[in-house]
């Protein structure tokens, strides 16, 4: 008897049912005074901003009245509320345009999550065994409090660390600011999927250190190297607008797609072409079409300027990367290679891009600079229907960067007195998404005080001392400024939506209360008593933008502060660097051992993991495998049939760090060589939905990384593949779908 | 003022239809959580999804085609055509599954008594039967819609286009006195689809932008030969 | 000879049979016994669940034949006294019906807009002060409204707007001490008028 | 043959109606199991949903149709070996067509159950009859399944004719030869048969 059926009575109705009474046990429970004004029934709606990932996009929240469980003075209760109930894009939000993606539709259940964390926990148990006392807020924070005190009596300010994920927008300015002003070393941040090899990338290529706005609206070509920005690259929500007008929004012109990558991603599949290539040498591909282009005299080296010389023999047309050369490297005939060039360089305005698995390799900024080179020599770069770069809203704070996580776990791991004594956890989830060989538990054990505002149970704040749980993103003041997606100047703010639904509190505002009652106060002290001040005291300052003097009142209204600005050119022309050449990727695994490349991917669903909570993503059909509830590997058919290994057979894979079971998928887009495995499942601690399901592939990933910036090559390990027999717990929705032929056509 | 004329005069003022341009659809399933959270649709959880109880109004389905290296996947989005002669209404023994005078195939659940006969004859499989209460492990409850109903056990449930919105938007334009005017109204789905390729509206207004796109060369009726007569018609890929 | 054995073997196969009855019997009494599984583990903040389900078979039943006890009130609230001694209209209270589908039952503190000075020394105002003090609400009873299965979304807008006055569905409520069930709110009481009115007879204008 | 011997045979036929045997009460016992096992099932379904009865999406038909219909067949055979015997004229058919017409009536009663067990809400089963209402709800006489209901009903009410009218003479003759209450019913059921 499974739990659905917990609940007895199937619902009867009948003749005379219309009369019969409402028999909800709310009925029984006593209701408290609400604290708002409300009628029932009628909706409203608030602005917001998704928080989910670094795209940003503004939405509009519906909210309405409705009966929640509370408990008051220890009494036991309901109370009317207005309640979140549905999210939907801002239409005037330059970002999302009105629409939302998948996982944006699902964040409401960030908020009504069962499994969130209700209020302040200190740990009882031993660290990980999960054991919490919940404690009060003035407790909780006390204890914080000793422990900075500590640190500043000691004069040990330097041993105070945070660890984050999102460091944009007013709130990552505050937490760097009372990292600085305590005297702590900036933020660590850690991101499986960060984009910091393209930034770096940008920056020497173009002078902007961000990632790059696809103007596909008004593009007549594209050419993606590995890059994923229909399903969770970079701002997918504005990425998929562009692409659909790209497609069928000109009458009579329609704009092509060519996706050159190692796995048919979600993107893959909507290609004109797919170019399947071997893993890491794509970099060479973009200067063997370069050098095409600039032999067949439709371009000169010299139009590439600044991106351009960072290449080694550039000025010189790339004598190296001859087509037959780059077919021996990449796989790709040498006729295809011509066609695609020069495709690229006639049918403009033209755009190419890359991201995930290329730029996770050992090799990952050359072949950034390459695919920059590419773009610049046609041109593309700040013109409509190009590459361009989302200007800055004034007051945009620079994003400040610690050291990396690894060195800072291997700091600590050196042994004696740990390096860090107070940890501050902050919505990132190192434990689960770091490579095993970079000990980040073991280094954490060492920590003498880790403090998580995590709403959740995961694996890392599950090793925390004391957990101050955030509000939701529809419970607190929120503000974000898009990197991207957009050709407007940016700063999205929001009033929270509801009032909190526990006895949480908003993470800036904790940090703002410790900075006041700390022994010795910050120097300077913050002139803000909370993070809606501080939210003001940006937003007031301002340039008007037509919507009356009153920006902050404005921007509230609408959901954030824009205003249109020109294209922004690539700057200057002499290089920052010196000319790099194009290395071949390393991978970890000799091949004999490790036959296949093995290429985690950020899944549709959760991303990086982080969203394996939430129920209506777990139970969201896949699109390519149609798998719910599961994780899976995706193996050629032909390689699949090599080992004797059909769909949902229970598979193992192993890498030189270890090794994972998996049910197979076998995957009509993937190279023989290759087997692809998304992320996202396998956590052993975060939430009921997510706990003890499916496997992790990031538990096998090597510790290589990619030199230039020192993050995480996760695309550079190799696996064996081994069929353990027997069924893997694999889920597909379209198993048991009658599907009709006239429906394939 | 009344903001249901058009129901009882000859001719209904509105017939409701919808356009999915695949050469938009990039498959990002935005249409498929937008409907979930709209309709109260229940969770099925890990066990019941395994049994394929897995309720979803709109899935996008794929087809691969080809082999390794030549391989090509198509996207379609799939959900109740509101067939104009539908399979699952003659079928129906209590009218719990019937055809309202704006197109719409209609299931009633206080009239479904589950003989589940009309998600046999539909050809699209978006008929999905309640085979167990739903819950709603709380306070994930407080997100449910109290606009739309909860189904228990034993009844029926699909796609209704977001009757709760156009029921909605006619009674602001009765109080108005006017019509719905095109793209005021949209379904969950089509408010959230992120390459517009969903388009939703009235084909009784010639000038609506679905009645635009159904002209479309490019258009084509799901299953067409079986004489369903859908309202949704599907805007093949240009390649 | 010969009849015994038979008549043995008859009687071997009534005992298989009834063995076999008993077994199928005992499955399916068991079954219920599983029904009463343990909840969801109890993580922090989390505690049940909400379905649509009856509580009680009884509860299935009162629904089915449309048993309902009379609405029974927290006060002796006289609607008489308010609206035809005060002059109340029914929206001062019930704000909902001419903007959205919910009438609504008023708050603790509409009472208050006239009762934290009016009538202070009535018993049953003092009750609602001491609510008040205590931070809860009188709780009223519905006296309306359909079962979750029913399926009925009700809105007043429509009905306010065209003018449909409230006496037509709920009696006339003025002479009423503590409302009553004035008029049965049975399907037929709806479709009658929407035919009178030429309103909507759609099942999906109130089933949906 | 005489008349005594003729009064012997009766009463050797007739015996099984005047005394119950233990064996006979055993069998009621246990078969009175079996059905009440089946109501358990029946009502365990209803408390839990149709979901325990493991049909799936997308094919929601299963064992109860199926099981419906061989009922059905089975029935249809009794009332084939009736028929045919009639149609030859067999003079030895009496007790033949007895058993099948029985057999065609009381599969039937069974088969009719499924359809019900069948259903996701059965209490609501009585919405398939052409019952007149205040709310002017009808069935819906285009659907196969009203087309069932009736064509049941029309075959139960003939094949129990069927039955019932060559019985006449014998309940006659157990009328006669019983009294008090079984008198009674006898006496009904013979319609006032009478011997000549």
């Amino acid at each position: 008897m499974d739990r659905r059926r917990f609940f007895k009575v199937t619902a009867a109705t009948g003749a005379g049912a219309t009369l019969a009474g409402c028999g909800n046990p709310e009925n029984q429970l006593i209701r408290f005074i609400p604290d708002e004004r409300l009628t029932p029934g009628l909706s409203e709606w608030k602005p917001g901003i998704c928080p989910l990932c670094d795209a940003g996009c503004g939405l509009i929240v519906r909210v309405m009245p409705g009966d929640a469980e509370v408990i008051r003075e220890g009494q036991a209760g309901i109370v009317r509320k207005s309640l979140a109930k549905k999210l939907e894009g801002n239409p005037e939000h330059p970002v999302s345009q009105g629409r939302l993606c998948v996982r944006g539709q699902a964040a409401i259940q960030v908020t009504y999550h069962p499994d969130r964390l209700t209020q302040p926990l200190r740990r009882v148990g031993a660290r990980g065994s999960g054991q919490f006392e919940a404690v009060s807020w003035d407790d909780a924070l006390g204890e914080l409090l000793d422990q900075l005190d500590a640190l500043r009596t000691d004069g040990q300010e330097d041993r105070l660390t945070l660890l984050t994920r999102k460091t944009g927008g007013q709130r990552g300015r505050l937490v760097a600011d009372f990292l600085a002003r305590f005297g702590g070393p900036a933020p660590v941040v850690f991101e499986v999927f960060g984009d910091d090899v393209l930034r770096r990338a940008n920056d020497a290529s173009f002078g902007f250190r961000q990632l790059p706005t696809l103007d596909l609206a008004r593009s007549m070509h594209v050419l993606s190297f590995g890059a994923d920005f229909l399903g969770t690259w970079n701002s997918p929500v504005a990425q998929n607008v562009a692409y659909g007008d790209m497609r069928q929004g000109r009458p009579g012109r329609r704009g092509r797609l060519v996706q050159v990558e190692t796995r048919m991603s979600q993107t893959g599949a909507n290609a004109d072409e797919w170019v399947p290539i071997r893993p890491g040498t794509e970099g060479a591909l973009a200067l063997g079409l370069a050098h095409v282009i600039m032999e067949s005299g439709a371009r000169e080296s010299g139009d590439a300027g600044r991106a351009g010389r960072l290449i080694e023999g550039w000025s010189e047309g790339l004598p190296a990367h001859t087509p037959e050369e780059t077919e021996r490297l990449t796989g790709i005939g040498r006729d295809r290679v011509r066609r695609l060039a020069l495709e690229f360089a006639e049918n403009g305005p033209s755009v190419a891009v890359v991201a995930g698995g290329p730029l996770a390799q050992t090799n990952g900024f050359p072949t950034a600079l390459a695919v920059n080179a590419l773009n610049a020599l046609v041109g593309s770069v700040g013109r409509p229907g190009g590459l361009v770069f989302t200007p800055a809203p004034p007051a945009a704070p620079a994003a400040v960067r610690g050291e990396a996580m690894a060195a800072m776990a291997a700091r600590i791991l050196e042994g004696g007195d740990s390096p860090v004594r107070v940890l501050l956890v902050d919505d990132t989830n190192p434990v689960f998404g770091a490579p095993p060989a970079w000990r980040v538990a073991e280094a954490l054990e060492g920590v003498p005080f880790i403090v998580s505002f995590g709403p959740f149970l995961d694996e890392t704040s599950v090793l925390a001392d004391l957990i101050l749980p955030d509000h939701s993103f529809l419970e607190s003041w929120v503000d974000h400024i898009p990197e991207s997606g957009t050709t407007s100047a940016v700063a999205s703010v929001a009033a929270p939506a509801m009032r909190p639904l526990h006895d949480t509190r908003s993470m800036p505002d904790v940090l703002l209360e410790i900075g006041r009652n700390l022994a010795r106060p910050l120097a300077p002290a913050f002139p803000w008593t909370t993070f809606e001040d501080m939210l003001r005291s940006v937003f007031e300052v301002l340039p008007e933008t037509g919507e009356g003097w009153d920006v902050w009142g404005a921007s509230r209204e609408r959901g954030g502060w824009w205003r249109d600005e020109a294209l922004r050119a690539p700057l200057g022309t002499n290089p920052s660097g010196s000319a790099v050449g194009m290395p071949d990727a390393v991978f970890d695994g000799d091949p004999a051992d490790y036959p296949f490349y093995f290429l985690p991917y950020a899944s549709q669903a959760f991303l990086d993991g982080s969203l394996a909570h939430l129920p209506w993503l777990q139970e969201l059909p896949d699109v390519l495998s149609t798998a719910m509830w599961s994780s899976w590997v995706e193996i050629n058919p032909r390689t699949a049939d090599r080992l004797g290994i059909a769909d949902g057979d229970l598979v193992e894979i192993t890498s030189a760090h270890g090794s994972i079971p998996a049910p197979a998928v076998v995957y009509p887009g993937i190279a023989p060589d290759v087997i692809a495995m998304p992320v996202g499942q396998g956590h052993e601690t975060f939430t009921r939905y997510a706990s003890g399901r499916g496997s992790n592939p990031l538990a096998i990933l090597a510790p290589a990384t990619e030199p230039e910036t020192g993050v995480l090559a996760w695309a550079s390990t190799r696996v064996r593949l081994t069929r353990l027999g027997g069924e893997g717990s694999l889920i597909l929705f379209a198993g048991s779908l009658r599907e009709h032929e006239e429906h394939g056509r | 003022m009344r903001q249901d004329d058009n129901q009882t005069g000859a001719t209904p003022a509105y017939k409701w239809g919808m356009a999915v341009d695949l050469d938009r659809c990039t498959g990002c399933e935005a249409c498929v959580v937008a409907c979930r959270a709209e309709n109260n649709v229940p969770t099925a959880g890990a066990e019941a999804a395994a049994r394929s109880r897995a309720i979803h109004w709109i899935r996008v389905e794929r087809y691969w085609d080809g082999e390794f290296p030549d391989v090509r996947v198509r996207y379609r989005p799939v959900f109740c055509q509101q067939c104009d002669s539908a399979p699952c209404e003659p079928v129906c023994p209590t009218y719990a599954s019937y055809h309202t005078e704006e197109g719409l195939n209609a299931q009633v659940y206080n009239r479904c008594i589950g003989t589940r006969y009309c998600a046999n004859a539909c050809p699209y499989n978006v008929r999905f039967f309640n085979f167990d209460n739903p819950v709603w492990e709380k306070p994930l409850d407080l997100q449910l819609n109290p606009d739309v109903s909860i189904r228990e056990v034993g009844v029926m449930e699909k796609c209704t286009f977001c009757i709760q919105r156009i029921n909605e938007a006619k009674i602001d334009a009765g109080a108005m006195g006017t019509r719905i005017e095109d793209g005021a109204l949209q379904p969950a789905c089509a408010q959230s689809c992120t390459a517009n390729a969903l388009v939703f509206g009235d084909l009784n207004d010639p000038e609506s932008a679905v009645s635009r796109l159904s002209r479309s060369p490019r258009g084509e009726k799901l299953l067409s030969d079986l004489g369903t007569a859908p309202s949704v018609t599907y805007l093949g890929r240009e390649d | 000879m010969k009849k015994k054995i038979t008549s043995r073997r008859r009687g071997v196969g009534w005992a298989a049979l009834s063995a076999v009855a008993l077994a199928l019997g005992g499955v399916a009494w068991s079954g219920f016994g599983v029904g009463q599984s343990p909840a969801p583990p109890q993580r922090t903040g989390s505690s049940g669940v909400f379905t649509p389900a009856h509580a009680s078979v009884g509860e299935a039943i009162r629904h089915f034949f449309g048993l309902r006890e009379p609405a029974s009130q927290p006060i002796a609230f006289s609607h008489q006294v308010h609206v035809e001694e005060v002059g109340l209209g029914c929206d001062f209270c019930h704000d909902g019906a001419s903007v959205g589908p919910a009438a609504g039952l008023p708050g603790i503190e509409t009472c208050m807009l006239c009762h934290s000075g009016v009538g202070l020394d009535l018993p049953e105002v003092q009750v609602l002060l001491r609510h008040r003090d205590e931070g809860i609400e009188p709780g009223w009873e519905r006296v309306y409204g359909w079962p979750e299965e029913s399926h009925v979304r009700f809105n007043h807008r429509p009905h306010y707007i065209r003018g449909v006055g409230c006496a037509s569905c709920h009696g006339d409520v003025s002479r009423m001490g503590a409302a009553e069930r004035a008029v049965e709110h049975t399907m037929a009481f709806c479709v009658d008028c929407h035919e009178q009115e030429q309103a909507s007879n759609e099942c999906t204008a109130c089933h949906y | 043959m005489n008349h005594a011997d003729s009064d012997r045979m009766t009463e050797d036929l007739l015996r099984p109606l005047s005394t119950t045997s233990l064996r006979y009460r055993v069998a009621l016992v246990a078969f009175g199991l079996v059905a009440l096992s089946g109501l358990g099932a029946w009502g365990y379904q209803m408390y839990f949903g149709i979901g325990v009865s493991g049909l799936n999406w997308p094919v929601f038909w299963g064992f109860y149709l199926v099981n419906f219909v061989f009922w059905i067949g089975i029935s249809h055979a009794g009332t084939l070996i009736s028929a045919i015997l009639r149609l030859v004229n067999a003079t030895w058919r009496g007790p033949v067509t007895r058993f099948a017409e029985a057999i065609t009536s009381f599969s039937l009663v069974i088969a009719a159950l499924f359809p019900l067990i069948h259903l996701g809400r059965p209490w609501l089963a009585f919405w398939l009859l052409p019952l007149p209402n205040d709310r002017g709800l009808w069935p819906n006489f285009r659907s196969p399944l009203v087309w069932d209901f009736f064509a049941i009903s029309t075959y139960f009410i003939s094949s129990a004719l069927f039955i019932f009218l060559p019985m006449i003479p014998d309940f006659a003759l157990l009328r006669d030869r019983s009294a008090g209450s079984k008198w009674r019913v006898y006496g009904v059921l013979s319609t006032g048969w009478r011997r000549r």
